[in-house]
């Protein structure tokens, strides 16, 4: 019984977009060029937050924004019509099934966190490099919802090497999300909340909303704890 | 009469009846199968999964990189001490840069050096000193006498990890300046101030930011051992380390790469000039290097991508690239992940006559001191089709021709606009950062940018 | 068990109006042999309130009454317990003659008992105006069977197209038309005419057939008299060359 | 030259003059099926939706026409159910106004989802927890039962009645109407509900999320009074232009008065219970999740003048007009008021979707702002013109008002309309 969740350290991240790249890369997210920070998508996106004063005084910080994994009524899986979203009871992951999406997008005008996107476009990669495809992951149908699932087809992979060694359990070793492999500066750790709680100066977004997300954030600054 | 009543009752029977019939339920549940494989789009290609592992070659930091492969395509890299930067997590995507360099005409080339005017000198621009390959250029130019040129160095190499506290003026230390997971495993250990006017990324990781302040004082007060750096490590900050006691402790003399001054070279001197930028390095803007070429020089870039030299150069002779290329960085020697494509040309030997291959069986790791030589040039993660994510797609990171200015400069986000100097104007696109003091401009350092300011701050002005 | 409760209801409802449907269809199956007793109530349903009148308020001994049975007064109570109409002598209304040794219906034919048993059918005077010289008529075969208030035959005039209803149930024994003055001769199947107008009740109905047609001019906007001062013409159509005749013609022979 | 297809008695323009007036309609709805063609070929990149913008004009136009269209069920239950027979003379129309609107609704939906051939999935592996599935099923058996009242009004055609069979068929599913108007509220009733449910439910956007009554949001009862409250309204609006435009007279004063009565008092429950809504809302349920409701209208040009708007002039005031027997007597005040009350749903419904969205949730959100691109707009109009297609055609060729014959006799309507004088006649 596990509980997947984050511990972002906000003060630790410096923007650099690495995780969004290796997101991408792993999910096979089609690249468009028309895309815009509206149409894009971006499973896990770092925002740019400032504490809204003017230069001299002007603050920044970035903050990692993936699908926070609602555990309570998620609202997102509560309005899909057609159970294409679930929540795994063994993981307490968030899944999409994007070949039974419709695209009616209900379920993004019910998410707080604007964490799901819409293929708005055909997927379609430049001459030669859908040879670098991850074979794990199916690329996703032009008109289909998608949005973060803590990488499934890595934990898909882990899974096999744990039955193959004849395992029940997989070494959490083996089990990371692109995002949290590839952040350099260690901003992003990947977790089971069960096993590691998160520390008590940690905040969640939009936590009043009593939706009980698994991204845990924390900063020692205090007007970015005010985002909590 | 009788007859269309007779077609209508057929019809509607015909309609009634396939209801009856499994025709249009398998139609229905058909045309969903259809819609979950789209025709168009790609199967991803499946096969024994293995894990290669190499060095990164994009930035002299040289990070020692796991590649997870499908066969022998490389389908996802990561760091393997700690993470990447965005450019080196899709390294693997550069073979199929769509804008990439696929032929030139070497014998062309060769052809027109043959017939080049004797009395100038032969130069060869080396992108990336310290690597096996920039020993055998500089060997070969002194046996002909040639010119060994490379750009501008860091002024020191410094040790991070031996610092306990770090003021940095202005050194974009946690952008690359650096390895980047290094610097952050290190990161908890040491105190960072930041001098800087703009409020930089590396200023919002810092303890302290200070928009000016008189370093010596501030380094003084700082308990050691304390680290001072600027971007380039200039003679007055080396100066200041020397004097505060951190020469030998966390600043040391940067490595001699033994390269000619180009400053030095009298004008119009160069007749065969070989630029290698198969491994991006520092930018010297053009104008820099064309005065010191001879008025019919011949000049050859070997380059993969057509951003930089390339636009300049005679000849464009294309080569291999991260990671299909056979290089060493720090005494580590790269293992090509993927076949270079037929045509590409390898520099070593059209410059050295030398196989760069047997070369690099005699390097021996150094020994690693946590000594680093800080990079000064630029990452733009522009040459894969997924770099939108960080760019367009969020608007995380600055993208190429795009500039940041302070609010207040009378342009609006996103409007366009012009970067001009007294050389030229570049059209570029407006990103109003209100993190910026009034009148500065942020930019991308690419080599089109740089050949238009040299050394001046260039203005915005609306398009 | 949302999901039962859900779903059942779903499924019910299907259930109802596909059950409806197939109902309807099932019911109108049964019911294709009485299409012109249907077609006649469907009509009816269809006039205007002033035109469903009972008999009995033309002739006063109500102020107001719609007819429940679509005038077919032998289904009629209250029209049983009537007092017969009286007889009357003046056969000539407006200069049209209406003999009173016949039976007349409302839609403007009237039936006349043979001595061989067999009924004689017409147009009524009124009628044979307001159509004038028929462009065409199509007459039943004989042997085939018409209905009280169904479709006896068609007649067609410019562009009026009306079905002339049957005042009687019956088989169709010859054929006449515009050249004899009368259009069919209908071996009856039974001889209770009562609801058919005769004697008295014909002067009152024909003064208010007259003023109906007055109001369907006017809504066709005719000038608002008849031709010469109230007589009906032989043709009164032709008289009226710009009004919507088939209108009229639908208004008087009972066809909304 | 279609004289023979024109009901007996009923004038009706010349062909030319018809064709005049349908052609530009035509042309409306050629350019908007091209629109939604190049949605459905190209993806729905073609419009200005966008990953925070997931619904837009299209959605906002669904629940529109769909409340307008409430007043075939509600005519449907006043006449058949409540057996209020005046009301007789506009129930053709009014249920030709709600096939259109629902079919109308369903196309745009079909055009607005990502994969449209998958709609089915909903039938398949349905939610029963999703509001949207509730609409799904309910608008598609709705959709089925207004084709079946739409029915007899067809076979009612002067030509179509000839044919015995048709005739019969006619006349016996008239007989059994009153099970459909029956069911078609019951459905009515559940989709009108959960499509103001669709928002309701949402925890997630604190602008729309309101408090549960029984299993369901409060939104979900103040949509079916506001579709019930307006639905007459528009049979009404309806009536009266085509009046206009026709230059007749076609139902009895009475009976749109009778509408604007009923209009009115449902109207008058409706704003009662929308500030009581309100109330709660801003007193309890958006401070309880976090959010001070007056945050909400901070952002212009979405001000507390839409909620003023919204309760008072496109709510107390058409109420208080058709309830006031003086007023609603005036027929200038009582289409002004029915007007009105059907600019209040718009509004309701525009600030249900496009306010909803626009308006940030996360504390570094900006505040997002949309327009249509030519394609929704044109899919839009492809609506428009085919509802008034749809509803020309029936009106030259069907009996849809059963009255106008009888009112042929008394003076037309006054005529200071600027409609085209060819318009539909």
């Amino acid at each position: 019984m596990k509980r997947y969740g984050m511990h972002i350290d906000i003060d630790r991240c410096n923007g650099c977009g690495a995780c969004m790249v290796a997101c991408a890369v792993e999910n096979n997210i089609p690249p468009v060029a028309g895309a815009d920070d509206r149409k894009g998508i971006t499973p896990l996106r770092v925002y740019q937050i400032d504490n809204g004063e003017a230069y001299p005084n002007r603050r920044t910080a970035f903050i990692p924004m993936l699908c926070q994994q609602c555990g309570n009524e998620t609202p997102c899986a509560h309005v899909c019509p057609q159970q294409a979203v679930d929540v795994d009871p063994e993981t307490g992951i968030v899944g999409q099934m994007a070949e039974r999406c419709l695209g009616c997008r209900y379920c993004m005008a019910a998410c707080p966190y604007h964490a799901r996107y819409f293929n708005w476009w055909d997927p379609k990669w430049p001459a030669g490099m859908e040879a670098a495809l991850n074979p794990d992951v199916a690329p996703r149908q032009r008109g289909v919802v998608e949005k973060c699932n803590f990488c499934h087809g890595r934990r898909h992979a882990a899974m096999e090497k744990a039955a193959a060694a004849g395992k029940r359990e997989i070494d959490p070793a083996d089990y990371v999300p692109a995002c949290a492999e590839a952040c350099p500066s260690g901003a992003i750790r990947f977790v089971d909340l069960n096993a590691q709680a998160a520390p008590a100066d940690s905040f969640r977004l939009l936590e009043r909303l009593d939706t009980d997300p698994k991204i845990f954030y924390r900063s020692k600054k205090d007007w970015v704890k005010r985002n909590g | 009469m009788t007859t269309r009543r007779a077609a209508v009752q057929i019809i509607a029977g015909a309609g009634v009846g396939a209801l009856f019939t499994p025709a249009p339920w398998r139609l229905v549940r058909d045309t969903a199968l259809w819609s979950e494989n789209w025709p168009g789009i790609p199967r991803p290609k499946r096969g024994p999964i293995s894990a290669k592992t190499t060095v990164c070659t994009l930035c002299p930091a040289g990070c020692a990189v796991r590649a997870r492969c499908v066969g022998d395509q490389p389908v996802s890299l990561a760091g393997v001490n700690g993470g990447l930067c965005p450019l080196g997590v899709i390294g693997h995507h550069l073979p199929y840069y769509p804008r990439r360099v696929k032929q030139g005409a070497p014998e062309e080339a060769r052809a027109a050096i043959a017939k080049a005017d004797p009395t100038k000198r032969v130069a060869v621009l080396d992108l990336r000193p310290g690597r096996t390959a920039s020993a055998l250029y500089r060997k070969a130019m002194k046996d002909q006498g040639g010119l060994y040129l490379a750009p501008p160095q860091p002024g020191a190499s410094v040790n991070l990890a031996a610092a306990k506290s770090v003021l940095s003026v202005g050194a974009p230390l946690f952008e690359g300046w650096l390895p980047p997971a290094e610097v952050f495993a290190a990161r908890d250990r040491f105190r960072l101030v930041q001098i800087e006017r703009e409020f930089s990324r590396t200023a919002a990781m810092a303890d302290v930011w200070l928009p000016s302040g008189d370093v010596a004082e501030i380094a003084r007060k700082l308990d050691g051992p304390v680290l001072v750096v600027d971007r380039t490590m200039s003679p007055a900050i080396v100066a200041l380390n020397k004097e505060i006691g951190g020469w030998g402790q966390t600043v040391q003399a940067a490595p001699d790469f033994g390269a000619d001054d180009l400053a030095s070279v009298a004008d119009g001197s160069i007749g065969v000039l070989y630029i290698d930028e198969s491994n991006a390095g520092e930018y010297i803007p053009w104008q820099e290097i064309e005065r010191k070429l001879a008025p019919n020089a011949v000049t050859v870039a070997f380059a993969w991508s057509p951003d930089g030299y390339a636009r300049h150069a005679k000849f464009v002779l294309p080569t291999a690239v991260f990671p299909e290329a056979l290089d060493d960085v720090d005494g580590r020697v790269t293992t090509p992940l993927l076949k270079a494509p037929e045509g590409v040309v390898d520099p070593v030997e059209f410059i050295a006559k030398a196989s760069l291959a047997d070369a690099l069986k005699e390097v021996k790791p150094k020994e690693d001191g946590g000594w680093r030589l800080p990079y000064t040039g630029t990452l733009d993660a522009t040459a894969s089709a997924l770099s939108t994510k960080v760019y367009q797609e969020s608007n995380l990171l600055l993208a190429p021709r795009h500039v940041a200015v302070a609010p207040g400069a009378g342009l609006a986000e996103n409007d366009a606009a012009v970067l001009e100097t007294s050389r030229g104007r570049l059209p570029v696109r407006v990103v109003v950062d209100a993190g910026l003091p009034a009148g500065k401009v942020r930019f991308l350092g690419t080599p089109e940018v740089l050949d238009l300011c040299g050394s001046e701050e260039p203005k915005v002005v609306r398009g | 068990m949302a999901h039962t409760i859900f779903m059942g209801a779903f499924f019910s409802v299907l259930t109802v109006v596909t059950v409806t449907l197939a109902f309807a269809l099932w019911r109108s199956l049964r019911a294709m042999p009485k299409a012109e007793e249907i077609r006649w109530h469907s009509d009816f349903h269809d006039l205007p309130p002033a035109d469903r009148v009972c008999r009995h308020v033309l002739t006063g001994e109500f102020r107001s009454r719609e007819c429940p049975n679509a005038f077919d007064c032998r289904l009629c109570q209250t029209h049983a317990r009537m007092p017969k109409a009286a007889a009357a002598c003046d056969d000539e209304i407006y200069g049209m003659p209406f003999p009173l040794d016949r039976f007349y219906h409302r839609g403007h034919t009237w039936a006349r008992r043979e001595a061989d048993g067999t009924v004689t059918v017409g147009l009524d005077e009124l009628g044979k105006r307001l159509i004038g010289p028929p462009d065409a008529v199509d007459l039943p075969e004989p042997g085939v069977r018409v209905h009280a208030n169904g479709t006896a035959f068609r007649i067609r005039r410019r562009e009026a197209d009306v079905r002339v209803l049957s005042p009687v149930d019956g088989e169709v024994v010859k054929a006449g038309g515009p050249g004899q003055d009368w259009y069919l001769q209908i071996r009856p199947e039974n001889d209770n005419f009562t609801h058919l107008l005769r004697d008295a009740e014909v002067r009152p109905w024909v003064m208010r057939e007259i003023e109906r047609l007055q109001l369907a001019l006017t809504a066709e906007g005719a000038p608002a008299s008849l031709a010469d001062g109230g007589v009906p013409v032989d043709d009164i159509a032709a008289s009226y060359p710009k009004t919507d005749w088939d209108a009229v013609c639908g208004e008087m022979f009972l066809q909304p | 030259m279609d004289k023979f297809l024109i009901a007996r008695g009923l004038k009706r323009c010349s062909t030319g003059r018809f064709l005049l007036w349908v052609g530009p309609w035509f042309a409306l709805l050629l350019f908007g099926l091209y629109a939604a063609g190049l949605c459905l070929v190209k993806g729905l990149n073609q419009t200005n939706m966008d990953n925070r913008f997931a619904f837009g004009l299209w959605i906002f136009l669904d629940l529109t026409v769909i409340a307008l269209g409430a007043g075939a069920f509600f005519t449907g239950f006043l006449l058949y159910i409540l057996k209020l027979d005046d009301l007789r003379a506009v129930i053709n129309s009014a249920v030709i106004i709600g096939l259109t609107a629902y079919s109308g609704a369903v196309a745009v939906l079909a055009v607005d989802v990502g994969q449209p051939l998958r709609a089915w999935f909903t039938f398949w592996y349905p939610n029963v927890h999703s509001m949207l599935t509730e609409v799904t099923f309910c608008i598609t058996c709705y959709l089925i039962v207004l084709a079946i009242e739409y029915v007899p009004i067809v076979l009612k055609n002067r030509r179509l009645k000839e044919v015995p069979s048709l005739l019969v068929f006619e006349f016996q599913l008239h007989k059994l109407m009153y099970v459909l108007a029956g069911v078609g509220t019951f459905l009515s009733f559940f989709h009108q509900g959960s499509l103001g449910g669709l928002y309701g439910v949402l925890r997630g956007r604190p602008f729309a999320f309101r408090e549960g009554l029984f299993i369901w949001p409060s939104t979900f009862f103040l949509f079916i009074l506001s579709a019930a409250a307006v639905g007459p309204s528009f049979v009404l609006l309806t009536t009266w232009l085509v009046e206009k435009i026709t230059k007749k007279q076609l139902v009895r004063t009475e009976v749109l008065q009778l509408l604007g009565r009923i209009s009115g008092l449902l109207l008058s429950v409706y704003v009662l219970a929308k500030t009581v809504d309100t109330l709660v809302w801003i007193n309890r349920t958006s401070p309880h999740a976090g959010f001070p409701a007056a945050q909400f209208y901070g952002w212009k040009p979405f001000g507390i003048e839409i909620l003023f708007a919204e309760i008072v002039l496109f709510g107390l005031l058409p109420a208080a007009i058709l309830l006031m027997p003086r007023l609603r007597a005036r027929r200038g005040l009582l289409v002004t008021a029915a007007a009105l009350a059907c600019c209040g749903v718009t509004l309701n419904r525009f600030v249900q979707t496009v306010q909803t969205l626009a308006l940030p949730t996360l504390p570094f959100d900006k505040f997002l702002s949309y327009t249509p691109s030519w394609q929704e707009v044109g899919t839009f109009l492809a609506v428009v013109a085919y509802g008034v297609l749809v509803y020309s055609f029936s009106f030259r060729y069907l009996n849809v008002f059963p009255e106008e014959r009888a009112l042929k006799v008394q003076p037309a309507a006054p005529q200071e309309e600027e409609e085209p004088a060819y318009a539909g006649r």
